[in-house]
């Protein structure tokens, strides 16, 4: 699986109903030490209910300059959230292709948290 | 201790390269011969705004290491910045084009042997120059001969004109025998050539090149205060002595040998003669800043290795990327083009880049993990995102001018 | 595309909890940066990441979902940035790997603890180099050392 | 001096086509060359003409600096060569429009001839920088001559150019 795998694939929740895009992989480097770095976990993805782009994450940044592009997307990315990669119940086969959308999106299960996305 | 004016030398030949390329040079002086000085505020807003972007993506170079494209690409993903790519590198590529060419008419002012003829020595020698010579070298001798552009100025108080009725012309408004599509066609190519987006790839590259560090903020601010201001006013000048000379003669202005005729008439043969180094220089200068910003651009977006501090087998791609480019520059004007007539269309890819190369500098400039506490403040913001609302709006303006004025006429 | 939206909805978000190693979000911090050898020297950018399950399971034999824990085990360069700009999947024995062990800093940009001409990544670089620059007389002149 | 007042109606060149273009396509039932071309093709004739006006004022001044020894030789034959082009590319533009009536053809002639007659007089003038100083009265004079030939025919394109209009806008009214 690769990173692209997974951006930009719409989200769905148990029922299908849709509730966003996939615009960014959260990771945390809290596996077993590696040589360098610890190794990098996926750990949730950022879900954004509007839009597929993920344009410079000032929805999960404190930074509020320059304005007015800053609140401007911030405003436009309102509502992104974050679900933990063990609420993913069905990840699209990356070699199957484009199917139709319902079998292309990513499935949570039914009981998910949706988290802030703050960093 | 290099001594402070071969500090601004980045600054010095960035700026020419932006507003006194072979391009430039000749629509200053047709907006002089048919405007007057009623576009010379454009100028100013120019170099306005390239004083805050270039400033912005120098202190970006400095404090963080980061080249501008290298950050258009992290910010703006590879889809979008890819078509920032494209436009980008075509405006650059006619650009040098015409620069190349810019040097043949130069060299031809001053030798009579045709310009046809001087093209390939011309993309020899630049050539040479950015696959032998030091960086520093180079900015500094293109820079400091560039300078002899002064004569422009200097033959405006020559020709000593009435200087009540040259500053009359200074307000802004649309002469009778032209009309206003004409007026703001001329208008927004004049700030597309000031902020044209090789200038900052180029500075903040350069500024990278000549490793600036957070220590030389300062002088990376003094490249802009001085580099800009200067090239702002060689280009009004150049269109004041069009203004003076060729517009009560009726002159259109459509090749460079004409900027030659105010000259002899304020300065005489030795003026002329400075004037000619100055061209040549100046030409030469957007020739390698346009090359090099090629290279870099598209190092940049690629992740290749890059730099003129390198080796050449240290940055082969680099430097293929370079001679490929003026391989094509060369083959275009083998085909007989006007290479002034070229730079006209650049006007429309600008619209596509101006805005996708000012707004991610603008962003990380505010970015604290690039930054740290070197964040923009709030004054250099506000005129930030004012100039990024401009732009856009002459990006949008840009097309249908060039259609309705047939580029100006 | 959008024919199974009914208007976004704002789901209740709760607070996240603190992580406990650092965070670094795919886009914002990794993807498009660029990535340094041991020296300094650019090596490509960052065009994509390959992802395993912990448990050595791989995505071919195996479909992943939110059951097994997953890692980066690769920075991937190369084709895969053509696909990223105009779709489609290259496939897996034309990705460049950069293997996350190889890591050493994420900031501004992505440094490795190995030297450049050792990977495989760089391999166009040298071809161009051996097979172009190199032979221009000049082309391992130092221009540093003299104007 | 070769100025002339309303030098160079850019606008009427560059707008006109455009409007006339969308005329003929939404009326559909134009003629193919009417007195409304004319119209645009007196003013292109008029631009030309402008080309013309300046490339021999550009070869007088260069004349003029280089006499007073103001000029390199060099860089003065350079001016003068793209003043010849200037010239001829203007003769050759006039020469290849399209013109319906007769009236304007007329005035296309005399305008031809007025350009072709300036292209000797600056083609003399590069000769005259090629050569060991001579007094240069001889060509100037020439240069002048042609000057105000090309006011005068340009005087005669703009009337024409304006009888022209008036019609023009009359059919645009009535499609």
């Amino acid at each position: 699986m690769i990173a692209s795998d997974l951006l930009d694939v719409p989200v769905h929740d148990e029922a299908g109903a849709h509730l966003g895009w996939v615009v960014d992989l959260r990771f945390v480097l809290d596996g077993a030490p590696d040589t360098f770095l610890a190794r990098a976990r996926l750990h949730a993805l950022v879900v954004s209910p509007r839009t597929r782009t993920s344009f410079m994450g000032f929805e999960r940044s404190s930074v509020r300059h320059p304005w007015p592009v800053a609140p401007i997307l911030r405003w436009w990315h309102r509502g992104t959230f974050l679900v933990h990669w063990p609420d993913v119940a069905r990840v699209p086969d990356p070699d199957a292709g484009a199917g139709p959308e319902d079998t292309a999106a990513i499935v949570l299960r039914a009981e998910f948290t949706a988290y802030e996305p703050g960093l | 201790m290099k001594s402070r004016l071969l500090t601004v030398a980045l600054g010095i030949l960035t700026a020419i390269g932006g507003f006194l390329d072979a391009g430039d040079l000749v629509t200053n002086a047709v907006v002089g011969s048919r405007f007057g000085l009623s576009l010379a505020w454009v100028v100013l807003v120019g170099v306005v705004g390239i004083c805050v972007f270039a400033h912005m993506s120098g202190k970006v170079a400095a404090v963080s290491g980061r080249a501008t494209f290298e950050v258009i690409r992290e910010r703006l993903g590879p889809t979008t910045a890819g078509l920032n790519l494209a436009a980008s590198l075509a405006v650059t590529v006619l650009t040098l084009v015409a620069e190349v060419g810019g040097i043949a008419l130069a060299l031809q002012l001053a030798s009579s042997v045709d310009h046809r003829l001087w093209v390939p020595v011309a993309a020899l020698a630049v050539w040479l120059v950015l696959w032998r010579v030091k960086f520093n070298l180079m900015e500094n001798v293109t820079g400091l001969l560039g300078l002899t552009l002064v004569g422009f100025a200097v033959a405006v108080f020559l020709l000593g004109p009435d200087w009540g009725d040259l500053a009359a012309q200074l307000v802004p408004q649309v002469p009778v025998q032209e009309s206003a599509a004409v007026y703001w066609y001329f208008a927004v190519a004049l700030f597309g050539a000031a902020m044209t987006p090789y200038e900052v790839f180029f500075f903040s590259s350069g500024g990278v090149e000549d490793g600036w560090t957070v220590k030389d903020l300062a002088s990376s601010r003094l490249n802009v205060m001085v580099g800009f201001p200067l090239g702002g006013l060689l280009s009004v000048s150049i269109a004041a002595c069009a203004a003076i000379v060729l517009l009560p003669a009726g002159i259109q202005v459509d090749s460079m040998s004409q900027l030659t005729l105010p000259i002899a008439e304020a300065g005489g043969t030795l003026l002329v003669a400075v004037v000619i180094v100055g061209l040549v220089a100046a030409t030469f200068g957007a020739a390698l800043e346009t090359a090099l910003s090629t290279g870099y651009t598209l190092s940049q977006y690629l992740g290749w290795s890059w730099g003129k501090f390198r080796r050449p087998a240290r940055a082969p791609r680099f430097h293929l990327a370079m001679i490929l480019a003026l391989v094509v520059a060369v083959g275009v004007l083998m085909t007989n083009v006007d290479p002034i007539a070229v730079t006209e269309y650049s006007v429309v890819f600008s619209a596509v880049a101006l805005p996708l190369t000012y707004l991610p500098i603008l962003v990380v400039a505010n970015d604290p993990e690039y930054m740290g506490e070197h964040v923009n403040g709030r004054f250099m913001n506000v005129l930030g995102t004012v100039y990024l609302f401009i732009l856009v709006v002459a990006a949008l303006a840009a097309i249908p001018l060039m259609i309705v004025t047939e580029a100006g006429g | 595309m959008r024919r199974t939206r009914t208007g976004p909805r704002d789901v209740s978000r709760e607070p996240e909890p603190r992580q406990p190693g650092r965070v670094l979000d795919a886009r914002l911090h990794l993807l498009d940066r660029q990535v340094l050898d041991v020296d300094g020297m650019p090596v490509c950018t960052l065009d994509d990441l390959e992802l395993e399950a912990v448990d050595g399971r791989s995505a071919v034999d195996e479909r992943i979902d939110g059951s097994v824990p997953v890692v980066i085990t690769d920075l991937l360069t190369g084709p895969v940035l053509g696909t990223r700009v105009f779709g489609g999947r290259p496939p897996a024995s034309r990705w460049h790997r950069l293997p996350w062990a190889h890591v050493v800093d994420i900031g501004t940009a992505v440094r490795l603890s190995v030297r450049s001409g050792d990977l495989d990544a760089t391999w166009l670089e040298r071809w161009t180099r051996d097979h172009i620059i190199g032979r221009i007389p000049g082309g391992n002149h130092d221009p540093e050392s003299s104007g | 001096m070769t100025n002339r007042p309303g030098r160079s109606p850019i606008c009427s060149r560059a707008v006109a086509p455009l409007v006339l273009a969308l005329m003929v396509v939404l009326a559909g039932c134009a003629p193919a060359a009417t007195r409304a071309d004319d119209a645009v093709a007196l003013s292109s004739v008029s631009d030309h003409l402008d080309d013309a006006s300046s490339a021999v004022a550009t070869a007088e001044l260069a004349v003029r600096s280089r006499a007073a020894g103001r000029l390199p030789a060099v860089t003065a034959d350079v001016a003068a060569d793209d003043a010849v082009e200037t010239a001829t590319g203007a003769v050759h533009g006039i020469g290849t429009l399209v013109i319906a009536t007769d009236d304007a053809d007329r005035v296309r002639e005399e305008a031809l001839d007025a350009a072709s007659a300036a292209v000797g007089p600056v083609a003399a003038a590069r000769t005259w920088l090629g050569r060991p100083p001579s007094p240069a009265g001889d060509v100037l004079r020439a240069l002048d001559d042609a000057s105000s030939t090309l006011d005068d025919a340009s005087g005669a394109v703009e009337q024409a150019e304006a009888e022209a209009r008036p019609e023009a806008q009359v059919g645009r009214a009535v499609p």
